[in-house]
């Protein structure tokens, strides 16, 4: 028990220092969960088997789910720098809080401690979860009471800030493409540009099956900036040809900028 | 498991006439919460201001009922004390969310609804958010989440355990988070308030809990009874007390806003929607210092001693950090904030004098400043221009000009945070330091006095703001409230002055006012 | 086995949960540092529940992971609704409100 | 008619009452009512006066209460007038040369459009005189000592367009309070040590009183009179007051109230009986201020500052008389009266000159003018021959008998004061001579004429006083044992004899008069006063630096003090205020640097707070 | 006419009713609002001459009129008033100054920042405070009246005064809050000792005398009330205030704050200092008379210094305030009873030379010396008045000043005769400072804009004046109607601490 206590202790303050000191916060997460799964090792063996499930289940479980599913929307990857950006922070948060520590150790170090154990508190109950519900639902019932508007709280919280109603029933699929096809222009896709460019470019508009050019192609905001290369009209029976399967394309068809 | 021993279980007897109060906000609070799921939304609000104004009227029957047929004493196994200043302190309690209600209630001030973010999940300034406000809705959980808190409060200060007292500081505090942030202007200092407050809150908690820890190490028991008969029974100080009491007193200091742990109190107070920092600025003190009060008289008084040092050194620091750096306050709100400070000090010498003069002075005192308090927020509260509240000090100059009647009660109010006889501030003020000068205290009482004339210059510059500078260019105007703000100023105000003028009655309340040990 | 050292362990995590706070400019991190002084508190309670031989100590670290679990949650969706406003989870960031 | 004694002084204070209430109603007979108030109340006098002389010597001192003023613990002050030789005396003086200023006054104001103010002052002026002299307390004499302060100042700044008027008017008020502080102090140790201000007890609790105390009251009184007499080191105020219009010169200061510091050291007698210290400082301030005030004399030529110097001098030798004791006394009130007479008539005689010299004091631009104004010059010379001790005139018998009274207590004293005829003489002669004898030097435009009626005969009546006066108190009333239950007399001892005495006497001032007459008659008087004179007469112009001093060692210091004063009342004293409000603004706006606005440094100083407070728990706790 | 009447609560309750009255009249002008007002300040006026009339100059009971209500139990409180020969003439000064003050302030109230309605509703206010602090018998009273009357006078000299009237007013009222908590801190000591030695705290003032209170303790009890009435009164180096206060405010507020208010402080001192704090009267006594000493001096010199006509005034009250103080402290029948006798005759003689200054500033529009000069010739009366009102304030003999002043230098000469002999200092130097003034503002030829805008005295103003300067030349002469009042109670005062006067010392050494 002693070596088990000395491990769990190193790892659960090894956990602890590594959820400080990682620069990710993932990686912090995780070390917290290391020192909560080592808390609950040593909840075990300070005989308390119920607590040391919870602690698993609930801390974890859920809490460091919660932790690591938040870290999934702020991003998972992003990384913390440690540099210390408030002046004067970082030597007195040492500081201060190894002062903290030392006051706590110093004052705490020395106390005497018993040892009694469970035993007489289980005499009228079956075990410790019996005997945890006996003090839950008598003496702190109404804490107990009290939590239940804790989670509701939680709860209401968690619905107020993050879940997101829409002004307006959203949209189904059949909505949108009615709305698509109501308004009446290219329901589909445009056609692609430079289609019959003579070299690849999407300035050059598409030309139809008949032979006209299908200024649409070509992106708007280069044609809104009159971008756009026409292609020589005279080719048109090239073109033809080219439709035809007979022509392959010369060099000198010169390309010219829409006069 | 066997189920004879489960019958073993005996069900602890409840006291439903001690409870009522706190079961009635409670059920209301849930009561609210169905409301918010299956009333249709157009009339939900309606709803929501009925719901909440009436639990809150029957809370307060319930509590007078408590005060009336004298039910007092412990319940569900000592984790509630119902005793003399419990009454007192749920009724003031009750009264305060009262007027913060009508004043959470206004809508007519904001050309766009009441105070609160129409949806607050949506980002500021997203079209999301201008749909919602175009539609002119309304985020009704803030009443459930606003009922909840003031379950908390309730608790809060009658908790005889430290675990109640723990759950109960969590309960008030959980909705006060969130509803902070929930402001429909200046969302992104909304949120910032919501966060300082949250994570400082947590973190002290974090301290509150483990002193409990080392308390019940010692005591083996977190009762408050209890622990005070540890305390005497054991020869020696025990580090284990005397950490653990002084990490409880912290969580609780914390609360209060005495320094060094009030940091959060001007950025939340200046953050959070006008309404809400009304609330909390009465609500939680009184409850906060009702739980103060409470652990250190019935739990800690053997401490006394040990503490007296330190806790002359927070009262002394709280009372000048509060009223110096107030000196320095552009925006209203900080200096409000700060002169709760300040007040939070004056207050702690009513904890410390530890005597039944020095507890009758602090709830008297507690009294006083929670309507005050309100009305002075409610009363910032109307003074806006185009983006909202004008919370810059200069844009008050000249308020007295366009608007004399409120800027009067203003007057009033800052006279009476100031403590000037024939308002409440003044009796309080006389209470507390009576009581504390009688208790030796009287070092602390010229600091005391001291740090209310430094803090007199502040509430001055702004009477002086108001009546004696011309105004400025900007379009500052006093908004014509609705009935609800118009009640809620009204009320502090005339309660101001009735508790300034004839305090009687209400020392004649509190003649019985005793904790339960 | 000395009931001594789970307190020592206690009071050095909670330290270090205190550290944490102070040096960590994440939110979420700075949350969890929280979260480990709530563990280290609840430590101590079990601790104590057995030196003390009652079960009390017990009780408490059961409701304090309850509250735990419930202001986790508010504070992650405080959190997020920030993100989701300024696209950071620095704690920092959030210093408009000041002097 | 003793009954009636109030109305002595109610009927000049009704008088001014109802013109100054009246306003420009009264403008028409204003003048003549005041005259008739003034006259009415010497009426009263000389009934009372009457009255008086039925009696005994021991039943002439009446007392007649009034009121009770002040009662307050054992401080009992009543509002009573105390009627005795002494008192009826002024009065008669006061009302009578005062009646007769105000005929005067009819005809040399008549042209002034705020005559009916000017009357309204004089009889307030003579109200307050006269509850001087009437008061059986020294709290009411402060009343009247203050109340003809008051007057003065009124009448001396009655130009009050003309700055120089306004400043002489306020200079001789302050001066006046200076020693008014001298009177109020004498009244508060008379308190102190007897327990009452009234002159019966006060007087006859002084005999057993002891001599420390009898000196310091009789210092404090004699700096009162130094205020109101003009005496060293008072005396500026005097020269100054001559801005006033003449009938005030010569009413208030020459016969009337500066002669009051005389008066109450005569009415005090009994302290300064018992007080040689005291007596010995009356002394030396009466001998300086003797010489000074004569030497002052022979160097102006401004005819009323002339005189005014001549009046220093003059009262000198009063303040002289009765610091010498029961020898000095009665010569002193002797003399006060006799120079009443003459040198109201030689003011009255300037003011006479001056209205046909068109205001113009100037005695350079006169001569010659006995051809112009002889009735002036009759009754001026009257005057001249009083004031320089030509036997039978009236300055010969008390100055004679002051100058003999002064050799019997000791030679020095008696020197002094015939030091003091000798430059009487010279600059009396100097007047006389530059003023209406050697050639006219009249400016052009100048006619010098006569004065109506209404001032000549005023003149002519003090001419007469100045004449015979001195005669017919000394031989008809027999001032000696008239004043003598009142105030003490005795013979001189020792001291050359009178055989011896007054043929020196005359000899030194046929010595002086010679002397000027030779500079100032025979020789040609320049019209600009010559420059290079020697530094006595430069001293002398300069009223031997009287205000120079005051100027250097009061003024200059009290108004740096006061600016300094100013400025350490706005930077001091209002500094530490509003430093500490300011230090509170810098100290405040420090500290609200902590508040960074960042989480974690508000955690920060959370956790510093926590450490300090577990550490002061850890040290009280093992302590 | 004998009428049994509370007196005191309908003097409080007619100024207040009235203010009342006034503040929610609607659609009336500014004269009605005026007249209303006067009306009101002339009815407090007349029942406080019958109280006057009827107050039993010979009866051996402390108080008069006593009433008595139940306030706050819980803090040994009640509603107490009753009036000794002090308080008495001190409300009758405050309820005759407040109609003249209205009356000459006419117009004085128009054009400010503030209403000529708030101007009427203040002044009453402040009236039937002022009246509430003379009165109580009761120390909490007395301070919540001592402190609440600072707000009506805050906003008076605020709302209604020149250009720096906003600082003049924080300043005064900081002044004053600072002195109101130091009290404060005394007035809970007080209570608290009462409470151990009673058994239960009161603020009785007839109780509160019963008190064994210890040295030390008196000391710093003492120090409070001292320090908080040095500052109203105000005593140097606490005077910095006034000077700003009152030469900001209007006239009109001016001579109710100095004329009036600023007696709180020096009635504070007789009224609660002596009788309750004697050992520490003793032990601080040195220096309070150095202070008033020095206060004497220094406002003099100061007013002497000064370009402003109404800090001029100011300063001089500081040198009066010194003289009152010193004979309070010098702890002898005439001492006490000139001080007293003071206070009304500064009260009176401060209002004339505030009233008439402020009638001259408002024809010139200016508070500077420099501006005026000649005013005597092209108003002749107002210059007179001012005059009179001068030599009042110099306490030239005849006016009431002297009798007080004279009696409070008798008073301390006996017991403190080289303290006395300085104070004399200020005997001369007031002459300088009013006849300074005077010379500059009214000799010497009118300036062409003194001449197109100084005027005569109007018949409103003569009408206001005249009283005061009836009161001033009659109680010069017959002070004994004032003194015959305060004569009792000084003696009462003297008995309760135990001090006798000094015996003549019948020329033995000294």
């Amino acid at each position: 028990m002693v070596i088990a206590f000395w491990i769990c202790a190193a790892l659960a303050v090894f956990g602890a220092l590594g959820m400080v000191f990682s620069k990710k916060a993932v990686h912090s997460a995780l070390f917290v969960a290391l020192t909560m799964i080592n808390l609950a090792v040593l909840y075990a063996i300070l005989e308390a088997p119920f607590l040391s499930m919870v602690q698993i289940i609930v801390y974890t479980g859920a809490v460091m789910m919660l932790f690591l599913f938040v870290l999934m929307v702020v991003g998972v990857d992003s990384s913390d720098s440690l540099t210390e950006s408030i002046k004067g922070q970082r030597v007195p948060a040492l500081l201060g809080a190894s002062a903290l520590g030392v006051i706590l150790i110093g004052l705490l170090g020395n106390i005497t401690m018993t040892n009694i154990g469970f035993d007489q508190a289980y005499v009228a109950y079956d075990g410790n979860i019996d005997a945890l519900a006996g003090l839950i639902f008598t003496k702190y019932l109404f804490a107990f009471e009290a939590t239940s508007a804790l989670l509701i709280t939680a709860a209401l919280g968690a619905m107020v800030l993050t879940h997101r109603e829409h002004a307006e029933k959203p949209l189904t699929q059949r909505d949108l493409s009615v709305l698509r096809f109501k308004s009446g222009n290219h329901p589909g896709s445009l056609p692609s540009p430079g289609v019959y460019a003579r070299h690849n470019a999407v300035d050059i508009p598409a030309l139809l099956p008949d032979g006209t050019m299908a200024e649409i192609s070509v992106p708007k905001p280069l044609a809104a900036r009159g971008a756009i290369r026409l292609i020589d009209l005279a080719s048109k029976d090239e073109v033809q040809a080219l439709n035809r399967g007979e022509a392959v394309i010369t060099s000198q068809s010169t390309d010219r900028v829409e006069e | 498991m066997s189920s004879a021993l489960i019958a073993d279980i005996t069900a602890p007897s409840v006291n439903y006439y001690m409870l009522a109060p706190i079961l009635i906000v409670l059920g209301g609070a849930v009561l609210s919460v169905l409301v918010e799921a299956f009333y249709p939304r157009e009339s939900r609000r309606s709803a929501q201001i009925a719901l909440v104004l009436t639990t809150l009227v029957v809370a307060f029957l319930a509590v007078l009922n408590i005060k009336v047929d004298a039910i007092l004493g412990f319940t569900i196994v000592n984790s509630l004390a119902i005793d003399g200043v419990s009454v007192f302190l749920q009724g003031l309690i009750i009264l305060s969310a009262l007027v913060g209600a009508l004043l959470i209630s206004e809508n007519r001030i904001d050309p766009l609804g009441d105070a609160f973010a129409a949806q607050s999940s949506a980002l500021p300034g997203s079209e999301d958010e201008l749909a919602f406000t175009e539609r002119g809705w309304y985020q009704t959980e803030i009443w459930s989440l606003f009922l909840f808190s003031v379950g908390g409060m309730l608790i809060f200060p009658i908790a005889n355990d430290l675990l109640t007292l723990f759950v109960a500081l969590e309960v008030m505090s959980l909705p006060l988070y969130l509803l902070v942030g929930m402001a429909r202007r200046r969302r992104l200092l909304s949120q910032e308030a919501a966060l300082k407050y949250f994570v400082l809150g947590a973190f002290s908690s974090a301290f509150m809990l483990y002193g409990s820890a080392l308390v019940y190490g010692f005591a083996n028991s977190v009762e408050l009874g209890d622990i005070a008969k540890a305390l005497s029974a054991s020869a020696a100080n025990s580090n284990l007390m005397l950490v653990g009491g002084i990490f409880i007193l912290i969580g609780l200091l914390f609360k209060v806003g005495a320094a060094p742990f009030h940091q959060w109190t001007p950025d939340v107070y200046q953050g959070a929607p006008t309404a809400i920092t009304a609330f909390m600025s009465a609500g939680t003190k009184v409850a906060a210092f009702g739980a103060l009060l409470r652990v250190f008289y019935v739990a800690l008084s053997g401490l006394a001693w040990d503490l007296s040092a330190v806790l002359w050194a927070i009262a002394i620091i709280t009372m000048l950090v509060g009223t110096i750096i107030g000196v320095a306050q552009s925006d209203i709100k900080r200096m409000l904030a700060y002169s709760s400070i300040a007040h939070a000090g004056f207050l702690l010498l009513g904890v410390i004098a530890q005597s039944k003069a020095a507890l009758d002075g602090s709830l008297f005192y507690l009294a006083g400043y929670a309507f005050t308090s309100l009305g002075a927020f409610a009363v910032v509260s109307l003074v806006r221009d185009a983006s909202g509240e004008a919370n810059h000090l200069g844009q008050w100059a000249g308020l007295g000009k366009r608007s004399p009647v409120i800027a009067s009660v203003f007057t009033l109010f800052l006279l009476a945070l100031a403590g000037i006889p024939l308002t409440s501030g003044f009796v309080g003020k006389f209470a507390v330091f009576a009581a504390a000068y009688e208790k030796g205290l009287a070092p602390l009482v010229v600091v005391a006095v001291i740090a209310s004339a430094i803090a007199g210059f502040f509430y001055v510059r702004v009477i002086v703001l108001m009546f004696f500078t011309d105004a400025s260019g900007d379009e500052v105007s006093v908004v014509v409230p609705s009935f609800a703000t118009a009640a809620a100023i009204t009320i502090t105000a005339v309660v101001t002055i009735v508790l300034g003028v004839i305090p009687q009655p209400v020392f004649d309340l509190l003649s019985n006012a005793l904790f339960l040990k | 086995m000395e009931l001594n050292n789970f307190i020592l362990l206690s009071a050095i995590l909670f330290s270090i949960g205190a550290v944490g706070v102070l040096v960590r400019r994440n939110a979420i991190v700075v949350f969890m540092s929280v979260e480990m002084m709530l563990n280290a508190a609840n430590l101590a309670f079990v601790t104590f529940a057995k030196a003390n031989g009652s079960i009390d100590g017990q009780v408490i670290a059961f409701f304090v992971m309850v509250v735990a679990a419930a202001e986790v949650v508010v504070g992650l969706s405080i959190i997020v609704s920030i993100f989701r406003t300024r696209r950071t989870a620095s704690i920092d960031e959030a210093s408009l409100l000041k002097f | 008619m003793t009954a009636y004694a109030w109305l002595l002084v109610a009927l000049p204070l009704a008088g001014a009452a109802v013109l100054l209430l009246g306003g420009k109603r009264t403008n028409a007979w204003g003048h003549l009512l005041g005259t008739a108030m003034s006259l009415g109340s010497f009426g009263v006098g000389v009934a009372t006066l009457i009255e008086m002389l039925a009696k005994t010597a021991e039943e002439r001192e009446t007392i007649i209460h009034l009121w009770d003023w002040i009662v307050v613990g054992t401080f009992h002050v009543p509002v009573a007038l105390q009627l005795d030789q002494l008192s009826i005396s002024f009065v008669l003086l006061i009302t009578g040369v005062g009646s007769l200023i105000h005929i005067y006054s009819i005809g040399y104001m008549a042209h002034d459009e705020n005559r009916r103010k000017f009357f309204a002052y004089l009889n307030l002026f003579i109200a307050a005189m006269l509850v001087l002299v009437l008061a059986n307390n020294y709290m009411l004499l402060y009343v009247g000592w203050e109340g003809v302060g008051l007057a003065s100042y009124l009448l001396i700044g009655f130009w009050i367009h003309k700055p120089s008027a306004a400043t002489a008017a306020k200079k001789a008020f302050v001066v006046n309070r200076v020693g008014d502080v001298g009177l109020s102090l004498a009244v508060m140790l008379m308190f102190t040590a007897f327990g009452t201000v009234t002159f019966g007890e006060v007087n006859a609790a002084a005999e057993s009183a002891s001599t420390q105390t009898a000196t310091w009251i009789g210092l404090a009184l004699l700096l009162a009179a130094c205020g109101k007499s003009a005496q060293f080191p008072l005396q500026s105020w005097l020269l100054d007051a001559m801005e006033g219009p003449t009938p005030v010169s010569a009413l208030i200061h020459a016969a009337t109230m500066v002669t009051a510091g005389v008066y109450l050291i005569a009415r005090s007698h009994a302290i300064y009986d018992i007080a040689p210290i005291a007596q010995t400082a009356v002394i030396v301030i009466g001998g300086i201020t003797l010489i000074m005030g004569a030497i002052i004399g022979t160097a102006k030529d401004d005819i009323k500052k002339g005189l005014a110097g001549s009046t220093m001098s003059q009262i000198g030798y009063m303040i002289l008389g009765v610091g010498l004791g029961p020898v000095g006394y009665v010569f002193a009130l002797f003399h006060l009266i006799t120079h009443g007479f003459f040198k109201a008539g030689m003011f009255l005689g300037a003011g006479s000159v001056m209205h046909g010299m068109h205001d113009d004091v100037n005695m350079r631009h006169y001569g010659n003018l006995r051809t112009a104004m002889k009735i002036t010059y009759a009754t001026f010379g009257m005057g001249f021959l009083a004031i320089i001790g030509i036997p039978p005139f009236a300055g010969f018998w008390s100055k004679d008998e002051i100058i003999r009274a002064a050799f019997s207590h000791s030679p020095l004293t008696g020197i002094v004061t015939l030091i003091g005829a000798g430059i009487t003489a010279f600059y009396m002669t100097r007047m006389m001579a530059m003023t209406f004898f050697g050639t006219a030097r009249w400016q052009d435009d100048v006619h010098p004429h006569e004065s109506p009626k209404s001032m000549t005969i005023p003149m002519m009546i003090l001419s007469i006083g100045s004449a015979f006066g001195g005669m017919l108190l000394l031989f008809v009333a027999n001032i000696e044992s008239w004043l003598e239950p009142v105030v003490g007399f005795e013979h001189a001892h020792g001291g050359p004899d009178s055989s011896v005495l007054i043929p020196v006497t005359l000899t030194i001032v046929a010595i002086g008069a010679m002397m000027g007459w030779v500079q100032y008659a025979k020789r040609e008087v320049p019209l600009l006063a010559p420059t290079d004179v020697s530094i006595f007469t430069k001293a002398a112009r300069a009223d031997l630096y009287g205000d120079t001093f005051n100027e250097a060692v009061f003024m200059r210091p009290g108004q740096y003090l006061t600016r300094s004063l100013v400025y350490v009342d706005n930077k001091v004293v209002d500094g530490v205020v509003n430093g500490t409000a300011g230090l509170v603004g810098v100290v405040a706006a420090q500290l609200r640097r902590t508040q960074t606005g960042f989480v974690r440094s508000y955690a920060l100083v959370m956790v510093l707070g926590v450490v300090v407070i577990g550490a002061i728990a850890a040290i009280v706790g093992m302590a | 006419m004998n009428l049994s009447l509370p007196y005191l609560s309908l003097l409080i309750a007619i100024p207040t009713f009235g203010a009342v009255f006034v503040g929610l009249l609607r659609n009336s002008n500014e004269d009605q609002v005026r007249k209303i007002g006067v009306f009101f300040s002339l009815i407090t006026a007349v029942l406080a001459i019958l109280m006057a009339v009827n107050y039993d100059q010979s009866a051996n009971n402390v108080m008069q009129f006593v009433e008595t209500y139940t306030w706050i139990p819980a803090l040994g409180t009640s509603f107490a008033l009753g009036v000794d020969g002090i308080s008495l003439t001190l409300i009758l000064l405050a309820a005759i100054l407040v109609p003249v003050v209205l009356i000459a302030g006419w117009k004085e109230s128009e054009g400010q920042r503030g209403s000529v309605r708030q101007y009427v509703v203040l002044t009453l206010v402040t009236e039937a405070m002022m009246v509430g602090v003379f009165a109580a018998t009761d120390v909490f009273l007395f301070y919540v009246f001592f402190e609440a009357i600072l707000i009506p006078m805050y906003i008076l000299i605020g709302r209604f005064g020149g250009a720096r009237a906003s600082y003049a007013a924080v300043k005064f009222l900081l002044y004053s809050i600072v002195g109101g908590l130091l009290m404060l801190v005394s007035l809970i000591g007080l209570w608290v000792i009462s409470k151990e030695q009673f058994g239960a705290g009161t603020f009785d003032w007839f109780a509160l005398q019963d008190l064994q209170i210890d040295g030390p303790t008196q000391n710093w009890l003492f120090l409070g009330f001292f320090i908080a009435f040095a500052i109203k009164a105000p005593l140097f180096p606490f005077h910095t205030w006034l000077p700003d206060a009152a030469g900001e405010a209007t006239p009109g507020s001016a001579t109710l704050l100095v004329g009036v208010l600023d007696k709180i402080g020096t009635f504070g001192m007789i009224r609660y200092l002596l009788p309750l704090f004697p050992l520490a009267v003793d032990y601080f006594r040195p220096v309070i008379i150095v202070m008033c000493l020095v206060g004497i001096i220094y406002g003099a010199l100061l007013a002497i210094g000064q370009s402003d006509i109404k800090r001029l005034i100011a300063y001089t009250s500081v040198s009066h305030f010194g003289f009152i103080a010193l004979g309070i402290f010098a702890y002898t029948s005439q001492g006490l009873s000139g001080a007293s006798l003071y206070m009304i005759n500064h009260g009176f003689s401060t209002a004339a030379l505030f009233l008439i200054a402020g009638f001259m500033i408002s024809r010139r529009g200016s508070r500077y010396i420099e501006d005026f000069g000649g005013v005597a010739k092209v108003a002749p009366l107002l210059a007179g008045t001012f005059l009179l009102a001068g030599l009042s304030s110099l306490a030239l003999p005849g006016m009431s000043s002297f009798v007080s002043e004279f009696l409070v230098l008798t008073g301390t000469f006996t017991r403190y005769p080289v303290p006395a002999i300085i104070a004399t200092i200020g005997i001369v130097l007031a002459a300088l400072y009013i006849l300074l003034m005077i010379q500059r503002t009214m000799t010497g030829e009118p300036s062409d804009e003194v001449r197109s805008t100084v005027g005569e005295l109007t018949t409103r103003e003569k009408f206001a004046i005249t009283p005061v300067i009836a009161i001033i030349l009659v109680l010069g002469f017959f002070p004994q109607i004032v003194l015959n009042v305060v004569n009792p109670t000084i003696e009462r005062v003297m008995i309760l601490v135990g001090a006798t006067d000094p015996l003549p010392t019948q020329g033995d050494n000294k």
